[in-house]
């Protein structure tokens, strides 16, 4: 499939299977692809996690540095996210400058960790209006099968939960593991003629379809959202994917994030 | 997203600030917790473009054009099958608080890519084959809700434009403040709110085409604000509607909002 | 007319009507278009102008921060002016980085100021080598139908004309106007056939003729002049465009800046 | 355009300034207020340009070099009537006193434009419908007056191109100085005079295909500076025609005057 | 290259650091002076690419993947004779001790040309006309000796995309540290010592097809150099092949080094 | 020859030349063709110097500026060196950002110059930790017929063996020379059928040969190499090119370095 434009028949093809509450790799709609997650995988790194999410793989990276806070908010520390559609991940993917769907999913992932207080801004601080932490959060994608999002803010909310802050390196005292205040996680589903189904597939995502990322906080409230892709939902199937992507977040934050070591 | 040294952003009568005064710094307040702040559109405002439209909605002065169809370049852009929404959205440097640079920056990069995703399941894309339509919008002045006032003058310019569509794109925002799912928040209540929820409705088919959404809701929060944006949606699609026949039946004057 | 190249047929009209005195929107070859300016339009800008020149339309905005003076200019404040040729306003304008084009504006229409001393850069000085006042001119174009320069020199002229310096952000005071020194007027001329134009539209500038924009002051003493376009003029042509060019910036300046509120 | 801590332009006997002594930072008197400062050309001085030139202009130093016709990329530049004319002139890094980052700067951008509109008018573009020539200009030193000693070098480089020409281009500024008006600013004159007003000249048809001025000039001294630029196109027309002589008649030696 | 504070490259014995403990900042000996840090190579790791493999070598951690031949783009690239095979050398943010900037530095760059050089030596390029074959290599983590390990996992992806080729590419550095020709330095050996040598061979043509060199070497010291990273090339040699044999034998378990 | 792309025939030609030891221009295999280098022409720099080669014509500059030393290593002055493929120099060189042959001789220079310690970057300091010299190398090249490592190399070193430090620019007394360490000359080869010619041309360049450059100090040693283009050596090609190297270097060094007043 590395062509971005997908047949009619290939479509229809999806379309008819969803019907039946199928998928072309025999998931259930609500089902996930196997997920695994690795943590401290770069020495180089405050923070790492290596996971694949079917045939999506990606390595996060937590890198902190002594800054600056912003004038505006000398309390506060600075939090930089960027996912990089790197060419080798897929043949579709563009080399030069980021263009919208590089800087889509930098932004929305950005956001579900931003907006959830996943890390307190003031737990950065290190003299106020004089010194911060600069945390700098990297998606590096090498292997894509759709879904970046999810599979990208799994990873760095692991890569920041085993972070150590580098106190050491500016003569701070020991290192100690960064304050996690909440641990979002995000879902992403797509609608295939009528149905809505959980962690596409890059097929899944190229059919014309819409799709839905949910991020939700471990109280089961949502601190972010992003339609994105074709088409558009009726609100009620919007109202029932955001109640099956709270339950999907708390399956894998059951299941995946609890294997992570604190 | 509370901060410090925030207004109070409902009165004791549950009403929301209506204006401020910069030099007192003080508020008056007047404005339902449903209400949206003032629309007024005009389509065909601009002599270049194949179509075009100009929105204030509260402070924010919005325009958009749009050029199409016609050729597409890049190459690598075009689709064979059918023909390809392109829109730029665009912040004027003077328009916000802190001047910003000319160019489009990433914020208004995503903007663009998701709103190009919101116009473009409306319009009858297959009729023009290779072919770009190409929407520009330009916030000329920020408040708040500048990409729901950008899609919604974009959709008009579109329809202005003679764009084959099976319907106008409409957008509008829900919010919290203060623990209230509220319509529309103007500058104050996005920066010292909860949560802010923009969508996109096709009204004609009722389909969502945008939804940004970040902040902190439970998921009935979440229900009600869907409820309340998608409800104004109809109310603002009368508007531009309304915009579109003035146009055609010549009773806008030239420029009479601006 | 969405096409950079114009025909020969439509040129040889233009010289046609040009050799009897005439144009194609039967103006006089002196006569300017409709003009009209509306000031403080932008809430949000310092100071602004919203001015319809014809069929050419821009917003103009006035931005002032507090920043680092130059290290060799220790007493004065800095002007940056940019000029956007955006895509909305024609179908000919490109987007990405500016070419010539877009450069050459922005440098013509900031020269017109500068070299008038429109705003004395010493009155924008805070605090002698530490603090002083960046003042951003931005010309918008939304609606292009020729004559650039006149229309963006005029919008910014009124821009600056009812800009307020902001003290109160910074704990500086009252806002107080800024101080205008002159009040250079730009006129542009096109020479087609053996004729010269006033205020050409968008297909006169394109008819293989060259260009010439001249600022005048209220003493009637030229700060600035910038021939650009194909072709050229005989120096006796240049000398008598001057002195036309001088009364057509004391007629805009009494009919036009006039209707501006200090 | 008047600074503090000006050098005396002009002596007691109104004679410009000559020379420098940056030692001692004292000056020696000695031009006149129409005469140019020294200038040297020298025209096919690079193997592998289709032709080049290079000048010497008072402490100015300029090459110049033409490519073309040929095929034109990228397409959108391409004019499918006749020739493009495409200048590229450049500073480099070294040129001035504060070093500039390599690559064309806005100055250099806008310098670029218009001079390729100065020599394009002397071209016959129509005989090479959908060609380029294109044309780089490189200040290795900058004194004053960069671009007319650009233009000029550019011109001779294209007629050592062969491309057929109605003539050369020359170019010449005049300038104010302690309310004189005199020719070609040198660096002291160009920082603390009054006005610049570069122009360019077809001398064979006698059209004027640059002009630009800032500064502060009444009508009367605009008339005198085109005046004094104009007659001195006509001298430097000389050189350009006696270095392309030199040129073909074999008496320059190659890298003589570099 | 001596830099001040460095720890004893070489204990009494003649050995080299095996290991730091980055909590005492102490160091344990073992290595030899003509042996390899750890490498460990897997083909066929990655889903989407025609051809792959993952690489460890010492601390480094290397991704490369294949794609092509395939069609050309932009088409200035591109070779009517012969395919092109094309390098995108690429550090990852966190994997250096200063996080970098995403996207190619000037020195990743350099290291993508010279590696295609490298490689298209060994490629039957006249086979694929017109076409272009891209390599991808993503430093995930790096200690010393990054270009080596790049091009000898991206061989290893060619081979395993089936691009016909002469032979693998193997990379190898020797360097000088301490006054002594030792093998594959070390991030601390890099730092601290006199010179660094990469090369490439194709083993089955003994070309060297890669070589850099900085520091300060005798010519014997860089004869010896050369001899000893050209010999542990043919070393490196065999654990490729192996990979490649493992990866169509199954008996690696995908994924099984990471 | 205006194309990047050399016939088979071309090829062949200056193997079979090669076999004989014979070149195209009659030059020997191991002979330079004629070097001229002239220094202090331009005024504006600290130091310059304009080297031909052949056909292949640079200007190079030294600028010396006051800056900041890079915090980890305060004692330390800073040098950058860069060499522009000008598109006046030949008809094969491209526009835009450079791309990886105008990066690879930026940085070949450059660290054949920093690794052999020329410019000891110590004697840059001015104030440790406070301020330092900042030294820019620019190579600018102008006409170009191959082997711009070598003209670009010894353009440098001419230009710092004669650059004055602009002390009194900064009220720091008197110009000074600058304190030179080491003098590496460049020299390169190319490998055409079996033979290895030294200072090729454009087209010597361009006949899929495999190139490699060396900068020899005035010791004998080695300090930088670098071998590309397409093709290999043999190892004992190598060693023996770079005895070569070592002895054409020494010749550079009394032939035409002698000629650079100090």
């Amino acid at each position: 499939m590395s062509d971005d434009v997908v047949s009619d028949i290939q479509r229809q093809y999806l379309v008819d299977l969803a019907d039946k509450g199928r998928r072309f790799d025999d998931r259930g709609l609500d089902e996930y692809r196997d997920v695994s997650i690795e943590t401290d995988v770069i020495n180089q790194a405050e923070g790492s996690a290596h996971v694949r999410l079917g045939g999506t793989e990606v390595y996060c990276g937590v890198k902190m540095e002594m800054g600056d806070p912003y004038s505006d908010s000398p309390n506060q520390g600075v939090i930089t996210t960027t996912a990089e559609r790197n060419q080798m991940a897929s043949p579709d993917f563009e080399g030069g400058p980021p263009r919208g769907p590089s800087v889509e999913v930098s932004r929305v992932i950005d956001r579900g960790i931003r907006e959830s207080d996943a890390v307190p801004l003031e737990s950065l601080c290190i003299e106020p209006g004089e010194k911060c932490w600069v945390v700098y959060l990297d998606v590096h994608c090498v292997d894509f099968d759709g879904n970046l999002f999810d599979a990208g803010s799994l990873g760095l909310l692991a890569a920041l939960m085993t972070a150590q802050i580098p106190n050491h390196r500016h003569d701070l005292g020991e290192p100690e593991p960064l304050e996690i205040r909440s641990q979002p996680i995000m879902t992403t589903a797509v609608k295939i003629g009528d149905e809505i189904l959980f962690d596409p597939t890059d097929l899944e995502e190229k059919v014309s379809s819409p799709r839905i990322s949910v991020s939700t906080d471990e109280h089961g409230r949502i601190r972010a959202a992003q339609k994105s892709l074709a088409g558009g939902f009726q609100p009620e199937e919007i109202q029932e994917t955001i109640r099956r992507s709270r339950r999907k977040a708390e399956e894998l934050r059951s299941n995946v994030l609890e294997t992570v070591k604190k | 997203m509370a901060k410090a040294d925030a207004p109070d952003l409902l009165n004791h009568e549950g009403l929301r600030i209506a204006e401020r005064d910069p030099v007192n710094d003080e508020y008056t307040y007047g404005r339902g917790k449903d209400e949206l702040r003032p629309i007024e559109i005009e389509a065909g405002v601009l002599n270049r473009a194949d179509g075009s439209a100009y929105l204030e909605w509260g402070e924010n002065k919005v325009l958009a054009a749009t050029y199409g169809p016609r050729e597409c370049h890049p190459r690598r852009d075009q689709d064979p099958a059918e023909a390809v929404v392109r829109v730029t959205y665009n912040m004027a440097p003077f328009s916000v608080s802190d001047r910003t640079r000319p160019g489009p920056s990433r914020r208004d990069r995503e903007i663009g890519k998701v709103t190009s995703e919101a116009l473009e399941p409306a319009v009858l894309t297959q009729l023009y084959p290779g072919a770009a339509i190409d929407v520009f919008i330009e916030i000329i002045e920020a408040e708040a809700g500048t990409r729901c006032a950008g899609l919604t003058a974009a959709s008009v310019s579109m329809a202005d434009a003679g764009i084959p569509m099976k319907g106008l794109v409409t957008s509008c925002a829900a919010g919290k403040i203060e623990d209230d799912v509220v319509l529309d928040l103007s500058r104050e209540e996005d920066f010292h709110g909860e949560a802010d929820l923009p969508i996109a409705v096709v009204p004609k088919t009722g389909d969502v085409v945008l939804l940004q959404m970040d902040g902190d809701l439970s998921a009935d929060e979440f229900d009600e604000a869907i409820d309340k944006a998608y409800e104004a949606c109809y109310d603002i699609h009368d508007l531009q509607k309304q915009a579109l026949v003035d146009r055609y039946q010549g009773s806008a004057t030239n420029g009479g909002n601006r």
